[in-house]
C-alpha cells in the first residue's frame, strides 16, 4: 500500500527487470560498479570488518580493567588499544556508518532519482576509505599508535613513539572519502528529487542526512590541514602548535575541536533521520510537528559549529571564551530536544506495530536522552572541571555514539533489511536481540558515570582498588553486548538464505523507496515517480478527524 | 567590445585599483587600524571576484548559498579563536 | 584513598559541596524533564499497540505552541544552572589574594612541588587545612592536568605557559592527586597524595621537611647573581635594560604601544621570548634563555622578582 | 555547437548542468575551509607575537608579491573571458584567453620561485643549511609562509593543468553552455580569492 504516490505501486516481475543484486555476479561488477545500492553493500562490508578490529581493541581494555593492576597489557600496550579503538570506531566505523550506507543506499530512492548526482565520484569515495583503511592496517601491524586518537601535541608531535604519521595520513585520506560523500549528498537533494519531491515532502532522514552533509563539506578540510601541520611539526619540525618553537597547543585543540565536535553530529543526525522513519512507520502515523523536526537537524548541524570550546573549560582557553562556549553548548540542546518530544508525541494516538525496529528506536530515544542529558551537564562549567577527561565523559559519549549511534543503526539494518536483500528477518530473534543489547549497553556504560564522578580520569590502565566493583560490572555487561551484537550477525546471515521473500512493501510503510520491488533494479524505478503527496501520509484510523487535518 | 566584456574589464579595473590602494594604505600610519583596513579591502576585492568573475551575480539563491558559506564558517572558526586568545590573561 | 566499595568522591572544601549540590539538583531537573517522555513513550506504546481498541482520533499533527514551549521552558530552566554553575567557575579562576602560593612542575611522569618556604615535594602534597591555597602550574614536556577530585577542580598543565588552580581544604585528610589529561605510557600511575593537615602539624612538617634548602626566591637571587643578569638589569648598570626591582604586578608600557600586566606569564615570556614584548625605550638586545633555563629556575627567578618588591638581592 | 546527451543518472543537460556547477561551488567552500587552518595558525601568531609577526614579515618582498598579486588578478580575467567566449561561440578565442591565463599562472609560479630561491639564499628557507633566524619566531612564520604558498602553489599547478585540459578539449570549446570552462574557471577564481587573502597576512603584515 502506496500514499506517496497515487500511482499503483510498480513492482516488477522477476524476470522482467532483475534486482540491483543480480546485475552480475563477477567481482568486477562489485569492485567497478557506480550504482549507488551497490557502493552501500560495499561500504557495509569494509565498516563491518573495521568495527570488528575496533570492538577487538575495545574487548583488550575491558579485559585489562577487570584489575586494578596491569596484568594483561603493558601501559603501552594498554594505550595503543585505546588509541585503535578509538581511530576505528570514530573514523572508520561511526562516521560513515549510517551515512555510507543506508544514506547511499536509500536517498535516491527516497527522493525518486536513478542514482546520486555523481556515480563515480561516489566510487571513487569508497576508493579512498578503503586506501585509508589499509593505511590503518599498516598502522595496527606495525604495533599502533599511543596518542588516543584525539592526537593531542605536543604529545603527538614530539613525544609520542609509534605510528604517528601513517596514523595521521589514514585519518586525513578518510576526510577526503567524507567529503566526496557530502558533496555528492548535497547535491543530489538539491538537484535530483523527482517532479512532485517539494522540501516539505522530503522524508526527515534526508533532511538529516542534508545536515550531515553540511558538516561533512565544511568540517571535514580543518581536519585535513590541522593533522597535515602535526605530521609536518612530527616530520620536519614545524612548530605550529609547540609551544617550545613558538607554538601554541591550544590552537591544534581549537582546530581539532572545531572538526570533532560538529563530527559527532555527523555520527548522531544520520542516526535522527533513522529515527523518524522508524517510529512514524511503526505508528503508522504522520510525524509530529514534521517542519520542527527537519529544521532541527538543520539547526543542529550549524549551531554544532559553535560549541567546540566546551572541551577546553580546563585547557586553559580564557574564560570568557569558556562562558560562551558553556552558554552555546546548552543551546544546542534545544533542537535535540524538541526532536525527542516529537517523537514521543508522534506514538500518541498511532496504530503502534511494537516490531523490532520499534524497539530498537525506543532503545535509541532512552540512551541518547540519557547521552544529551549527561552532555548538557557537561556544559556547565563547574561540572565539567571536575568531571572532565573522567570516566563521566567516556560514559557520556558512549551513551550518544554506541547507545545512540549503533542502536539506530542496527535499527535501520532491521528496517531496511527486507529492502535491501528481498528477505525477511525473523523477528522473534531481532526483539531478543533488541533487548539484549539495551540490557547489556547500559550494564556496560551506565557504571562508568559512577566512576567519573568519583575521579576515575580515563585512559588509566591501572587505577586504585575502590573502582574494580564498577569495572568488573562494566567487562560483564560488554560480554552481554557483545551477545547482543552478534546475535543480529546470525540471524540475519540465515535469513539472507533462507529467510522468507520480501514483498515491496513489509511494514505498509509510506516512503517512496517501498513503491519499487524489493531489491529494487539497478535504476531503482522502472519509470519515473511523480510525488504528489507528502513523506507520511498514513491512513487516519477515524474518518472524522480528517477534516481537522 | 560586448557589455559582458566590458564589465570583467571593469571589474579587472577595480581590482587593479584596490591592489593599489590596499599596497599605499599599507605605508600610512594607521596604527592598529591597518590590518583592518588590510582585510577590509582584501574582502572588497573577494566579492568583485565572485560577483563578477565568478558569475554569481547571475545566479539564484542556492549557488550564491554555496559560494557564501566557506567564508561565513571559515569566520566562525577565526572569530571564536580569536575570542580565546584575545581574552586570556 | 581507601579501599574498598564506594560510590560518592569525598568532598574536602565549601567547592566540592556546592559542586555537588549543583549537580544533584541539576539531575533532579533532568529527571523531571525525562522522565515524562520515558513513561509517555511506554504508555504510548502499550495503549495505542495494533490491535488494541483505543480511540485514536487526534488533532492535526502540530502544534506551534506545544512545540515552542517544549523547547523554551527547558531552556529557560537550564539557563538558571548555566548562571550558577559560571558563577562557581569564575570563582575558580580568581584566587584571593592572600592565597599561599606552590610551584608546580610537571614532567612524564611525576609531579614536582616546590613551596615558599623551601620545602621541596614529588607526587605528594602537603597543605595546612583552612588556608587558600593556589597552585601556579607549568610543564616540562607534554600537556598534563593536576586533578583534585576532593576539591572538584582540575586545570590542564601546559608546557611554556602557567595555568593555576586554588582551593581551601576544610578538612583534613589524605585524597587523590591524579593525572587526567593524557600525557603517555605511565600517565594511570602520574599521581600521588594531597595531604591536608592541622597548621600545627603542617608547620611542624615545614620546618622538618625544608631541609635547609634554598626557598625560590633564594635561588632565583642567586640564579640573577650567578647568570650575570645584573650586568644589563641592575640599577647601578647604564641603563641598557629596565630595573627589576617592584616590576612583578606594574603595568609596563611596551616599546609597540601596547600594555602588559607584568605577571608570571610576561616575566617568562621575556626569559625565553624576549624580543616579543620589549619595554618601551630599551633595545631589543636581550639573548633568549629558553636553553639556559628550565622550568625550575624559571620558577625560582620569578619567584625572587615576585618577592624582591623592590629589594636587591643580598 | 554540440550538444551533449545527459549522462545518468540525469534526465536533461540543464539538470546536469546546474549539478555539476553547484557540485563545484559546494567543493570550492569545503577548500576554503582547507586553507581556513592556515589562516588561523597565522592569526594566532600574529595575536600572540604581533612584533615578531611584523618584523619576520618584513623580511618577504613585498614588491614581488603585489606583483603576483596583479598577475593572479589578470589571469582571473583572462579565465572570466574565457568562460565569456566560449558562451557567444566564439570558441578559438576562448582557447586563447585560457592559454593566457595558463601563462599568466605559469608566470606567477616563476615569480614565486625566483622569491623562494632570493629566500633560500638569504638563509630564510628552514631546513636547508644556511638558515639563520633571529628566534624561534621568525622561523615558526616562515614555516608558516612556505605552507601557505606551498599549499596555494599546489593549487595554481592544478588549476593550469586543468585549464590546458579544457583548452586543448574542442568540445569544451564550442560547448555554448561553457559547462566544463565555467567549472575550470570557478576553481581558478577561488585560487585567486586565496591569494587575495594570503597577501595582506603574509606581506602587507611587513610593512612598519
Amino acid at each position: 500500500m502506496t500514499r506517496a504516490s497515487n500511482r499503483p505501486p510498480v513492482v516488477p516481475p522477476e524476470a522482467a527487470l532483475p534486482s540491483y543484486l543480480r546485475a552480475g555476479y563477477t567481482l568486477r561488477s562489485w569492485l567497478l560498479t557506480t550504482d549507488h545500492k551497490r557502493i552501500a553493500i560495499l561500504y557495509l562490508v569494509s565498516i563491518s570488518f573495521f568495527f570488528l578490529i575496533g570492538a577487538i581493541a575495545a574487548a583488550l581494555i575491558r579485559l585489562e580493567l577487570l584489575t586494578p593492576a596491569g596484568d594483561l597489557l603493558t601501559n603501552d600496550g594498554y594505550n595503543r588499544a585505546f588509541s585503535i579503538h578509538g581511530i576505528i570506531m570514530v573514523w572508520f566505523f561511526l562516521i560513515p556508518s549510517i551515512p555510507n550506507t543506508f544514506g547511499n543506499f536509500l536517498i535516491p530512492l527516497m527522493i525518486g532519482a536513478r542514482d546520486l548526482a555523481f556515480p563515480r565520484l561516489n566510487l571513487l569515495s569508497w576508493y579512498i576509505y578503503v586506501v585509508a583503511g589499509l593505511i590503518t592496517l599498516y598502522v595496527v601491524l606495525s604495533g599502533g599508535v599511543d596518542t588516543g586518537w584525539t592526537f593531542y601535541t605536543p604529545l603527538s608531535s614530539v613525544y609520542a613513539n609509534g605510528a604517528v604519521v601513517a596514523a595521521i595520513l589514514a585519518v586525513f585520506i578518510s576526510g577526503f572519502s567524507s567529503i566526496l560523500t557530502g558533496l555528492n549528498f548535497i547535491v543530489t537533494v538539491h538537484k535530483l528529487r523527482a517532479p512532485g519531491m517539494t522540501w516539505g515532502r522530503l522524508p526527515l532522514f534526508v533532511w538529516s542526512h542534508y545536515a550531515t552533509s553540511i558538516i561533512f563539506v565544511l568540517a571535514t578540510p580543518v581536519l585535513a590541514i590541522t593533522l597535515l601541520l602535526v605530521a609536518a611539526e612530527r616530520l620536519f619540525g614545524i612548530g605550529v602548535f609547540d609551544p617550545a618553537l613558538g607554538g601554541d597547543p591550544l590552537l591544534f585543540q581549537h582546530l581539532f575541536w572545531f572538526y570533532s565536535h560538529p563530527a559527532v553530529y555527523i555520527m548522531i543526525l544520520p542516526a535522527l533521520g533513522v529515527i523518524s522513519e522508524l517510529i512514524t512507520s511503526a505508528a503508522h502515523k504522520r510525524i509530529f510537528g514534521y517542519w520542527f523536526v527537519a529544521y532541527a537537524s538543520i539547526a543542529i548541524a550549524v549551531i554544532g559549529f559553535f560549541v567546540w570550546g566546551h572541551h577546553m573549560f580546563v585547557s586553559g582557553q580564557s574564560y570568557y571564551a569558556s562562558a560562551i562556549f558553556s552558554f552555546l553548548s546548552i543551546a544546542v540542546a534545544v533542537p535535540s530536544a524538541i526532536k525527542v518530544y516529537n517523537w514521543t508525541a508522534t506514538l500518541y494516538k498511532g496504530d503502534i506495530e511494537l516490531n523490532a525496529p520499534l524497539l530498537y528506536a525506543m532503545g535509541f530515544i532512552g540512551l541518547f536522552v540519557a547521552g544529551g542529558l549527561t552532555g548538557l551537564m557537561l556544559a556547565m562549567l563547574a561540572i565539567d572541571v571536575h568531571v572532565h577527561d573522567t570516566y563521566f565523559v567516556v560514559a557520556h559519549f558512549h551513551y550518544i555514539m554506541v547507545g545512540g549511534t549503533v542502536t539506530a543503526f542496527f535499527g535501520a539494518m532491521h528496517y531496511w533489511w527486507p529492502k535491501i536483500t528481498g528477505r525477511l528477518y525473523p523477528e522473534a530473534w531481532a526483539r531478543a536481540s533488541a533487548l539484549v543489547i539495551l540490557v547489556g549497553f547500559n550494564v556496560t556504560f551506565f557504571p562508568l558515570f559512577l566512576l567519573g564522578y568519583e575521579g576515575m580520569p580515563r585512559r588509566y590502565h591501572v587505577y586504585p582498588e575502590s573502582f574494580q566493583v564498577l569495572q568488573v560490572i562494566s567487562s560483564c555487561g560488554a560480554l552481554l553486548l557483545a551477545a547482543g551484537y552478534l546475535l543480529p550477525v546470525a540471524y540475519l546471515g540465515w535469513s539472507l538464505f533462507r529467510g522468507a521473500k520480501a514483498p515491496a512493501n513489509p511494514w505498509g510503510a509510506t516512503g517512496l523507496e517501498w513503491t519499487t520491488s524489493s531489491p529494487p533494479p539497478k535504476h531503482n524505478f522502472i519509470e519515473q515517480p511523480v510525488v504528489e503527496r507528502g513523506p507520511y501520509d498514513y491512513p487516519i484510523s477515524d474518518p472524522l478527524s480528517r477534516s481537522n487535518d | 567590445m560586448s557589455i559582458a566584456v566590458r564589465r570583467l574589464l571593469l571589474a579587472w579595473i577595480g581590482l587593479i585599483a584596490l591592489l593599489a590602494l590596499t599596497v599605499g594604505l599599507a605605508f600610512l600610519p594607521l596604527g592598529a587600524a591597518k590590518p583592518a583596513a588590510a582585510y577590509l579591502i582584501a574582502t572588497a576585492k573577494a566579492a568583485l571576484v565572485l560577483w563578477y568573475f565568478m558569475e554569481l551575480r547571475r545566479e539564484g539563491g542556492l549557488p550564491r548559498l554555496a559560494a557564501g558559506a566557506g567564508f561565513v564558517w571559515l569566520s566562525v572558526l577565526l572569530v571564536l579563536t580569536a575570542a580565546d586568545f584575545l581574552s586570556r590573561n | 584513598m581507601s579501599p574498598g566499595f564506594q560510590l560518592w568522591p569525598a568532598a574536602a572544601s565549601q567547592h566540592a559541596r556546592e559542586v555537588d549540590l549543583l549537580i544533584g539538583s541539576f539531575g533532579a531537573m533532568v529527571w523531571l524533564l525525562s522522565l515524562p517522555v520515558f513513561l509517555l513513550m511506554g504508555f504510548f506504546a502499550w495503549r495505542y499497540r495494533r490491535g488494541r481498541a483505543a480511540n485514536r482520533r487526534h488533532r492535526p499533527n502540530r502544534n506551534i505552541w506545544l512545540e515552542t514551549s517544549w523547547s523554551a521552558i527547558p531552556f529557560t530552566l537550564t539557563m538558571v544552572f548555566y548562571v550558577w554553575a559560571t558563577g562557581l567557575f569564575l570563582d575558580l579562576q580568581h584566587p584571593p589574594a592572600n592565597a599561599m602560593t606552590i610551584d608546580v612542575v610537571a614532567k612524564q611522569w611525576m609531579w614536582k612541588f616546590q613551596h615558599p618556604e623551601g620545602a621541596r615535594e614529588i607526587n605528594d602534597l602537603h597543605v595546612p587545612v583552612g588556608t587558600p591555597v593556589k597552585l601556579v602550574m607549568t610543564s616540562q614536556d607534554v600537556i598534563h592536568s593536576l586533578y583534585l577530585p576532593a576539591m572538584r577542580i582540575k586545570q590542564d598543565v601546559l608546557p611554556g605557559r602557567y595555568t593555576s588552580e586554588w582551593f581551601t581544604a576544610d578538612r583534613t585528610g589524605v585524597f587523590p592527586l591524579r593525572c587526567a589529561e593524557f600525557c603517555g605510557a605511565d600517565h594511570a600511575v602520574m599521581g600521588g597524595r594531597l595531604v591536608v593537615m592541622s597548621p600545627a602539624r603542617f608547620a611542624e612538617w615545614l620546618a622538618a621537611n625544608d631541609g635547609g634548602a634554598l626557598s625560590p626566591a633564594e635561588r632565583g637571587a642567586k640564579l640573577y647573581r650567578e647568570s650575570g643578569c645584573a650586568a644589563c638589569h641592575d640599577r647601578a648598570a647604564n641603563g641598557l635594560a629596565p630595573s627589576l626591582e617592584g616590576l612583578f604586578g606594574t603595568r609596563v608600557q611596551l616599546a609597540d604601544g601596547s600594555v602588559r600586566t607584568a605577571d608570571e606569564q610576561y616575566l617568562r615570556d621575556s626569559l625565553i621570548l624576549p624580543n616579543s614584548a620589549v619595554t618601551a625605550g630599551y633595545r631589543p638586545i636581550m639573548p633568549s634563555y629558553a636553553n639556559t633555563f628550565g622550568p625550575d629556575e624559571i620558577a625560582a627567578l620569578v619567584a625572587w622578582m615576585k618577592t624582591s618588591g623592590g629589594s636587591r638581592p643580598q | 555547437m554540440t550538444e551533449q546527451a545527459a549522462e545518468e543518472p540525469f534526465h536533461d543537460t540543464d539538470r546536469q548542468e546546474q549539478a555539476d556547477r553547484l557540485g563545484m561551488l559546494v567543493f570550492l567552500a569545503s577548500e576554503i575551509m582547507l586553507f581556513g587552518g592556515i589562516f588561523a595558525a597565522t592569526m594566532a601568531l600574529r595575536i600572540q607575537h604581533p612584533q615578531d609577526y611584523m618584523k619576520a614579515a618584513s623580511h618577504l618582498r613585498l614588491a614581488l608579491g603585489t606583483a603576483n598579486t596583479a598577475i593572479l588578478l589578470t589571469s582571473s580575467l583572462a579565465a572570466a573571458l574565457a568562460v565569456e567566449g566560449a558562451r557567444s561561440g566564439r570558441s578559438r578565442w576562448a582557447a586563447r584567453a585560457l592559454a593566457a591565463a595558463c601563462l599568466l599562472g605559469t608566470a606567477f609560479l616563476a615569480v614565486k620561485g625566483y622569491e623562494y630561491a632570493g629566500e633560500y639564499r638569504e638563509g630564510l628557507m628552514p631546513g636547508t643549511a644556511a638558515a639563520h633566524f633571529s628566534g624561534p619566531l621568525q622561523r615558526l612564520f616562515m614555516d608558516l609562509y612556505f605552507l601557505a604558498t606551498g599549499l596555494h602553489a599546489f593549487h595554481v599547478l592544478t588549476g593550469i593543468v586543468l585549464m590546458l585540459t579544457a583548452a586543448l578539449n574542442r568540445t569544451a570549446l564550442h560547448d555554448r553552455r561553457a559547462v566544463l570552462i565555467g567549472n575550470v574557471a570557478l576553481y581558478w577564481h577561488l585560487v585567486d580569492i586565496v591569494w587575495i587573502f594570503l597577501f595582506p597576512t603574509l606581506y602587507l603584515a611587513g610593512v612598519p
